[in-house]
């Protein structure tokens, strides 16, 4: 028993459990064919809410600040993609991958540049005087959230939207049995370059500590010399603006948005972010690849638990690790 | 009703240091104990695993004859084990007075308690407003906690500790960070305390003259080991106290009030 | 040791005009909300004053949580909504009568208790945070469960009944010469006034308790529980205990509130008991009046409740001054009067950082 | 004091929400050497130092460093000029290691061998517990990392807030040695009950009393002045044997 | 003359839904202006519109309602917008003896055992939509039918009356998907019915009952189900949603309404005014709101007496015209009979979005749509 364990943590420990959950629907499910179309489509899904939680968990974890008014920022992000695609309709529908890429390129900036500059503000106007008191924290980001979904509304009326997607990523590739949607590896990729450029700053910097240190004690951080209100504010902006590219992915994954999009994917990534453990990128990484792969799996074996799948699945975790997967910080 | 306190082969591990290392120890109703060891010895894990904030990996907390090794804190502070904590751990939020009515009420058993005649609850007012005077901190009754200058927080440690008139009384160094014209007000209050024929008293402290005038007995742990235990002369003539204890050149700054 | 300045050492000794402000507006409250029929002769106001009676209960129950003793829960509303399922369910069933509601509520009281104690217990081995996705998790469960088992709550669309036969208008509580329904001040005797003080009793009942729980030692108790958990054990108070039982009591006092709800509305679905639309109402309510104030739910309710039903029309006054402006008439369509709520939303947690009764009143002391 | 003094302060007043704490502080601090700051429980002693370090706001009066004047400026840029700050409650970072807690304290994120060695010589435990979280330490092991992360570089000035509270005599005895060391790189201005100590160290001492300065002078003298002792800190060595 | 007094009791804020709320009210104050001739006077009596938001939370639509009716006094309401927040107000409309016209909410039970014999229902039903979609596949033997819809009541009542329709014709339904409600990957269940039909002899076909967003349709034709011979059918849509169907040209289905299919007078000057007005054509919902305009001055000309009783006695079995042609009301549970279309999704470059073509109407007598109650 003790081996088996030492084995599993040598291979990886939990890092193992996407593919544990994997293999097990293999079995369960049978047809290889079915099973590789459901896991990419559930590795992408994870990724997609990956970019969003992660922003989320950035925030939450190192900073201690709960961020209800996260969702506005994939709204938003949502609905800036969707216009800028809109505008450039002519390079989106064209046959030439290079305008292609421009236009999808130049839609994700604007979003990503949005959440920058939005994330400075709400960090300073919002976030600010509340720092080190939650419940005053979910209380003014969640007025914040009413003003955005407002302006939204004020913005882009309520009527749904739909999102041109570029042409490249139309469709799907079918090997075999199995169909692989384009956009769906798209997303896979963008999600994986995110989370290694914010593991690499993270890990290989002095940010993610100091940043802990200041949550605990900013008096102190201060006083050796760091301006930790500056560097709040660009953990805040990061966070954000991966927040509004989540959004600008999901507007293209869902072609047809709603100002409600981000609140709906609000309990998502909130789960994602409390199984993965606080302020971890990888946790986050984990728990959002086992949302999107155990989502499809359990859709395909037994539809009526889906209703409460993720429910379930963050009760389990909770009750075997209190603190999520792979906490960053220690409670 | 007399008490009795003892530990038997105590032992508590983090990971792989062993913090309190198999320390066992009976302690006499009306005999003051000093606690000392240098910085990270073990004596704060020791009063922990005492007044049940840590459970111990191996050996018994006794008291009375009863293993409370699994008890919660709860329980304890209920069979009479009260605790002042070295780092202040108050209800910042809560005024003086409220803090200490609060302890007189847990002892009382009228926390859960929606029906009491104001009369009743006058009396636990007096009572936490005694507690504040012996502590010399009647001024500051209205103030919330978070206001008070850190010497005043730790009398408030102790008054909160008195007020809840345990049968074992564990201070840790309470006069840390006090000046020396607060200090004897709180040194007097765990005299008279220790006058009680009935009451085991604790104390860490690193102040050796606090320790000369208070000890009956001394205890020293080093690494978390029980290294000598007797009389405080006794004990802080051995050889083996003075070079971990004391330093090398002992005499130097050992007064210090 | 230490001066003070003048204003500061009035406060503490005197009652500050913030103090007399605040307790001048919640007596008219209390005076409006139980004279209301009488004051206000139009349907809209009795509607608007029997919501604000039941959500006083509601919020300050609430309160209790995590006001006073810091617990951060999202399953307020399932207990809510568990009582007014009950009730509604029964009076569905059984018929409208006393029997209904008596068998409702106990079943959505009881529910709620059970509910309450088993999350309660749940908790212990979970941190704050964590408690609280507990019960968020509990709370959207009980949404799919209320929109799954629609054969017994209706859904989406939740249920309509009709309540006990004494709050139809048409009965006559009292008789004139004529053998007409009597009128005192020019109101009608009849069934609905029958109702509105059926609300407005059982929330001020269930409201006293409220008063009498955190007046008493156990309120103290549950703020030292919030201020510092460890040390309240260390001085002999079994916190797990004390957080179980005031989450219990909090979940009882929510589902009594949901049945007298459902009572008055005679309508019960997910978006008048259930949705987190309602969760979030709460906790607005809570922090405008302030949190760790009883006192400040009603504040909190009435002046959410008011901005509800009333900020809307302002607007539309102020859209017409402005109509010619660009820009501005966009933003200030009446439509858009959440915007304007969520501002002064915000403003309202910047500048009142304790709530409006905890800023302007200062914490009673109790000492 | 003849050279310009490394700190000074004149007429500072302070208050802390509707509280006056300091009525009046004016004292030099001139340059090298241990100079005290003795008072009793409540003085604003502590309060001294926070507004030296920015940490809160003087209402008036003035405070220069090096001659220039630092009373508004941020925390940080204070920090940036050499001045490091070891608090009351000690300021440690409970959740990261004894190593990170150091590895903030350090300009670059590097450690100077030499000076790393010599912490770990005086407060063996640093680096007996170094990859430990200092949530973990014993109350004495805080402080002395509270101090070591205060010398991990060379400062102009050190302001510490009771560093002897809670330590083993064997401790604090060397500790004299350590910051008499530290004394001839840097000053340090320290925040003491512990008179003997305070006395073992001090060149200068100012003594405050309810928000103002109620003495300033040469340690020696105060030293040798029971008298004096008695009135400023209603000391006497051996009121309470 | 003392006017008559109409409350629109609609969600005018605090959902997205709120938009189409106001095309209800567009359409209702447009109708108000095509059968009065732009006088907006009924025998010499003005027409007094009174809005009231329910802001989608059905205690505040009972305390609007009941403002209307208890202290505007007016003489009939229309709303509301979500079925939820509709069914509150039935009672309402009970207590105080007063018409409720429902518009546009869609549920069956409006019109069922709770409602009551002052609601009238001018907008169609689940029933009529899943009943003119089953005619839209021309069901033979030769039809197998998967169907996916959301899990609750709303969806397996859709798909339930879906079934009674296709009784009797021969098809046969191979599997009943339902996802969670707000269901975004259609992965699973797309790859459950695949299996389920891909094997299957004859017509295939994967019917569409989402009423959310998410776009079941594009993300399952992603998936290309044609390599099985599987052809996805779903029902029309409201315009913001047609550029969705571009992703499946040929698709049939069927609609409740699209500008340029009804051919009568009133659709024209609908069109032609909206477009001249708005800069857009007309939806769905602008056309419902023109019909319960067109029904209530009807109603209110015919009637013996403007009262509630004289209206109802008006109203029950009245037939009039609307943007969709002539509806009726039916006597038993005055749920407004009307004509339904089967399309066929037609892809131009040139239009925004894809055009739903008429394939024919389906007329309100072919569809056999439950009764509700019996006054
Ligand atoms: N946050 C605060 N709010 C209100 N008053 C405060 C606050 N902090 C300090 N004070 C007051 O300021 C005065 C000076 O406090 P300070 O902490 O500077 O004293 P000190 O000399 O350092 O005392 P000690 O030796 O006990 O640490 C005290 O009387 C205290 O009551
Ligand atoms: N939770 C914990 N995890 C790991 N190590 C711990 C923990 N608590 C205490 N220790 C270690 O146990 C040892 C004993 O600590 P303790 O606090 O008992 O010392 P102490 O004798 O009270 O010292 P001081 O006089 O400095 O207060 C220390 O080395 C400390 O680092
Ligand atoms: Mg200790
Ligand atoms: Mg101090």
């Amino acid at each position: 028993m003790e081996r088996l364990q030492q084995t599993v943590a040598r291979m990886g420990g939990v890092n193992l459990l996407p593919v544990a959950v994997a293999l097990a629907a293999l079995i369960a499910i049978g047809a290889p064919a079915t099973w590789v179309t459901l896991t990419v489509a559930g590795l992408a899904m994870g990724m997609m809410i990956f970019l969003m939680a992660s922003g989320l968990s950035l925030v939450f974890g190192l900073m201690d600040v709960l961020n209800f008014g996260h969702s506005a920022f994939i709204s938003f992000g949502a609905f800036i993609a969707a216009s800028t695609l809109a505008l450039l309709s002519g390079w989106v529908a064209a046959d030439s991958l290079l305008y292609n890429l421009l236009a999808l390129g130049i839609a994700i900036s604007a979003a990503g540049l949005f959440g920058l500059v939005a994330g400075w503000f709400f960090e300073v106007v919002i976030v600010k005087p509340v720092y080190q008191d939650h419940l005053r924290q979910i209380l003014i980001t969640m007025g914040a959230l009413i003003v955005a979904e407002q302006l939204i509304l004020a913005i882009w009326g309520g009527s749904p939207l739909s999102v041109p997607r570029p042409a490249f990523l139309q469709g799907s590739w079918l090997i075999g049995d199995t169909t692989i949607e384009i956009y769906r590896v798209f997303a896979f990729l963008l999600g994986f370059v995110a989370f290694l450029g914010l593991r690499y700053t993270l890990k290989s910097t002095r940010i993610g500590l100091l940043i802990r240190a200041g949550v605990e004690n900013r008096e102190m951080v201060e006083s050796l010399g760091f301006r930790i209100d500056r560097l709040f504010a660009g953990v805040f902006m990061v966070g954000s603006a991966l927040a509004a590219i989540g959004g600008a992915m999901w507007a293209g994954y869902e072609t047809l948005i709603t100002p409600d999009l981000g609140a709906e994917m609000m309990v998502l990534v909130f789960i994602v972010v409390i199984i993965g453990g606080l302020g971890s990128i990888e946790g986050s990484l984990l728990g959002a690849l086992l949302v999107g792969l155990t989502g499809n799996y359990v859709g395909f074996l037994a539809p009526k638990l889906a209703l409460a799948s993720n429910m379930i699945l963050m009760m389990v975790i909770l009750l075997w690790r209190p603190q999520g997967l792979r906490p960053a910080v220690r409670t | 009703m007399t008490v009795s306190l003892s530990l038997s082969d105590l032992t508590i591990r983090f990971g792989g240091h062993v913090a309190v290392d198999a320390v066992s120890a009976t302690f006499r109703p009306g005999e003051l104990t000093v606690i000392v060891g240098p910085n990270g010895a073990g004596k704060t894990t020791c009063f922990n695993l005492v007044s049940g904030q840590l459970k111990p990996t191996s050996g018994q907390v006794m008291l009375d004859g009863r293993d409370i090794s699994n008890w919660s804190p709860a329980a304890r502070a209920r069979a009479g084990i009260g605790r002042a904590f070295q780092l202040t751990s108050l209800f910042p939020d809560l005024s003086v007075l409220e803090n200490v009515r609060l302890a007189v009420q847990a002892r009382e058993g009228q926390g859960a308690s929606l029906w009491r005649r104001a009369r009743a609850l006058t009396a636990l007012r007096d009572e936490a407003l005694q507690h504040l005077a012996d502590v010399r901190l009647t001024d500051m009754a209205q103030l919330p906690v978070s206001a008070l200058p850190h010497g005043d927080q730790r009398k408030l440690e102790v008054a909160l500790l008195a007020a809840m008139r345990p049968r074992v009384f564990m201070f840790d160094e309470p006069t840390a960070g006090m000046s020396v014209d607060e200090a004897p007000a709180i040194l007097d209050l765990i005299a008279r305390i220790k006058g009680d024929p009935d009451r085991i008293v604790l104390l860490v402290e690193h102040k050796m003259d606090v320790v000369r005038a208070l000890a009956d007995r001394i205890i020293v742990l080093h690494n978390g080991a029980l290294v000598a235990d007797g009389p405080p002369d006794e004990v802080m003539a051995l050889p083996v106290v003075r070079e971990i204890y004391l330093g090398a050149d002992a005499a130097a700054p050992e007064a210090m009030a | 040791m230490v001066s003070e300045t003048a204003t500061a050492a009035a406060g503490r000794n005197t009652r500050s005009a913030g103090w007399w402000i605040v307790a001048l507006a919640i007596g008219g409250i209390l005076f409006a909300l139980a004279f209301a029929p009488f004051l206000f002769d139009n349907v809209r106001s009795q509607q608007v004053a029997a919501r604000i009676c039941i959500f006083i209960v509601l919020v300050a129950s609430y309160d209790l949580l995590i006001g006073y003793t810091g617990i951060v829960s999202f399953a307020h509303t399932m207990f809510f909504g568990l009582g007014a399922y009950g009730a509604a369910i029964a009076l569905r069933g059984m018929g409208p009568g006393w029997d209904a509601v008596a068998v409702g509520t106990l079943a959505g009281v009881g529910a709620a208790a059970l509910l309450a104690i088993l999350i309660g217990l749940l908790s212990l081995r979970v941190k704050a945070i964590f408690f609280a996705m507990v019960t968020l998790a509990a709370a959207s469960v009980m949404l799919v469960l209320a929109s799954q088992l629609s054969g017994l709550t209706g859904g989406e669309d939740g249920i309509t009944y009709r309540a006990p036969d004494l709050f139809k208008p048409a009965t006559k509580l009292w008789l004139d010469a004529d053998g007409k329904v009597a009128t005192l001040w020019g109101v009608k005797l009849n069934g609905k006034l029958a109702a509105y003080y059926f609300v407005v009793l059982s929330c001020a009942l269930l409201f006293a308790v409220i008063l009498r729980v955190v007046a008493s030692p156990l309120g103290t108790v549950l703020e030292a529980i919030r201020e510092n958990e460890m040390r309240a054990e260390a001085i002999g108070y079994r916190v797990v205990a004390y957080r179980t039982g005031v989450f219990c009591l909090a979940a009882v006092l929510a589902a009594l509130a949901g049945s007298v709800w459902a009572v008055w509305l005679k309508y019960t679905g997910p978006d008048t008991a259930l949705s987190f639309a309602i969760m979030i109402d709460i906790l607005l309510m809570v922090v405008i009046g302030g949190m760790g104030t009883v006192w400040g739910a009603v504040l909190g309710v009435t002046l959410m409740s008011l901005a509800q039903f009333y900020l809307k029309d302002l607007m539309e006054v102020a859209a017409h001054a402005t109509g010619d402006l660009p820009l501005l008439p966009e933003l200030l369509d009446p439509d858009r009067w959440l915007l304007w709520l969520g501002i002064l939303f915000i403003l309202l947690v910047y500048f009142f950082p304790k709530g409006l009764v905890g800023t302007l009143a200062g914490k009673e002391r109790r000492a | 004091m003849s050279a310009t003094p490394i700190l000074s302060l004149s007429g500072v007043k302070t208050d802390i929400a509707q509280y006056h704490v300091l009525h009046d502080v004016s004292f030099d601090v001139p340059e090298g050497g241990v100079h005290v700051l003795l008072g009793r429980n409540g003085a604003g002693k502590t309060t001294t130092l926070r507004t030296i370090m920015g940490l809160w706001q003087a209402r008036a009066g003035t405070i220069r460093f090096r001659g220039q004047e630092i009373t508004a400026a941020h925390t940080t840029e204070i920090a940036r000029m050499g001045i490091a700050y070891v608090p009351e409650n000690m300021g440690i970072f409970g959740g990261l290691t004894v190593e990170e807690n150091m590895r903030l304290a350090s300009h670059d994120g590097t450690f100077d061998p030499d000076r790393l060695s010599r912490i770990h010589t005086l407060f063996p435990a640093m680096k007996q517990f170094w990859a430990k979280p200092a949530g973990a330490l014993s109350g004495g092991q805080k402080q002395m990392l509270a101090i070591s992360r205060a010398i991990i570089e060379r400062r102009d000035l050190i302001l510490i807030d009771e560093p002897t509270k809670g330590l083993a005599p064997a401790i604090i005895a060397a500790m004299i040695e350590a910051f008499r060391e530290i004394a001839t790189e840097s000053t340090i201005l320290l925040v003491e009950q512990n008179f003997n100590f305070a006395r073992s160290l001090g060149r200068g001492v100012t003594v405050i009393d309810d928000g103002r300065v109620a003495h300033d002078g040469q340690m020696d003298a105060l030293a040798d002045d029971s008298a004096l002792q008695t009135r400023l800190l209603s000391l006497s060595l051996d009121q309470h044997q | 003359a003392d006017p008559i007094k109409i409350a629109l009791v609609h969600g005018t804020s605090g959902s997205t839904f709120e938009v189409f709320s106001k095309q209800t009210h567009t359409g209702f104050e447009m109708g108000l202006e095509y059968a009065t001739g732009g006088t907006m006077e009924i025998d010499g009596r003005p027409i007094e519109i009174i809005k009231k938001d329910t802001q989608f939370k059905p205690d505040i639509a009972r305390a609007a309602l009941e403002e209307a009716f208890g202290d505007d006094d007016v003489l009939i309401a229309v709303g509301g917008t979500s079925s939820g927040v509709t069914k509150g107000l039935l009672p309402i409309a009970e207590e105080y003896e007063k018409i409720l016209l429902v518009e546009p909410a869609v549920a069956d039970s409006l019109t069922g055992p709770e409602s009551n014999r002052y609601v009238f229902k001018t907008s169609r039903n689940s029933s009529m939509d899943m009943q003119a979609q089953a005619l839209a596949l021309a069901p033979d033997a030769n039809l197998h039918v998967a169907t996916l819809a959301e899990d609750y009541a709303f969806g397996r009542d859709g798909i339930e009356a879906f079934k009674s329709a296709l009784d009797g014709s021969g098809a046969t339904i191979v599997a009943e998907e339902y996802v969670p409600q707000g269901t975004t990957d259609f992965t699973a269940a797309a790859e459950r019915m695949f299996a389920a039909l891909k094997d299957k002899e004859g017509r295939k076909v994967i019917m569409i009952y989402v009423a959310g967003g998410g776009n079941p349709m594009g993300k399952i034709k992603d998936m290309q189900p044609e390599r099985f011979g599987i052809e996805i059918s779903t029902g029309g849509h409201i315009l913001p949603v047609l550029p969705t169907y571009k992703a499946v040209p040929g698709m049939e289905g069927a609609i409740y309404y699209y500008y340029e299919i009804p051919q009568n007078p009133v659709n024209d000057w609908l069109v032609a005014e909206h477009q001249a007005r708005f800069d857009g054509p007309p939806d769905f919902f602008t056309a419902g709101g023109m019909a319960a305009a067109l029904a209530i001055v009807k109603a209110i000309e015919t009637a013996e007496t403007v009262d509630t009783e004289g209206l109802i006695a008006a109203m029950e079995g009245m037939t009039w015209d609307t943007p969709k042609g002539p509806m009726t009301f039916r006597p038993e549970d005055h749920q407004a009979l009307q004509d339904m279309y089967h399309f066929k999704i037609k892809v131009d470059e040139n239009v925004d979005w894809a055009i739903p073509e008429l394939v024919r109407v389906i007329e309100a007598g072919e569809m056999d749509i439950p009764l509700g109650r019996e006054n």
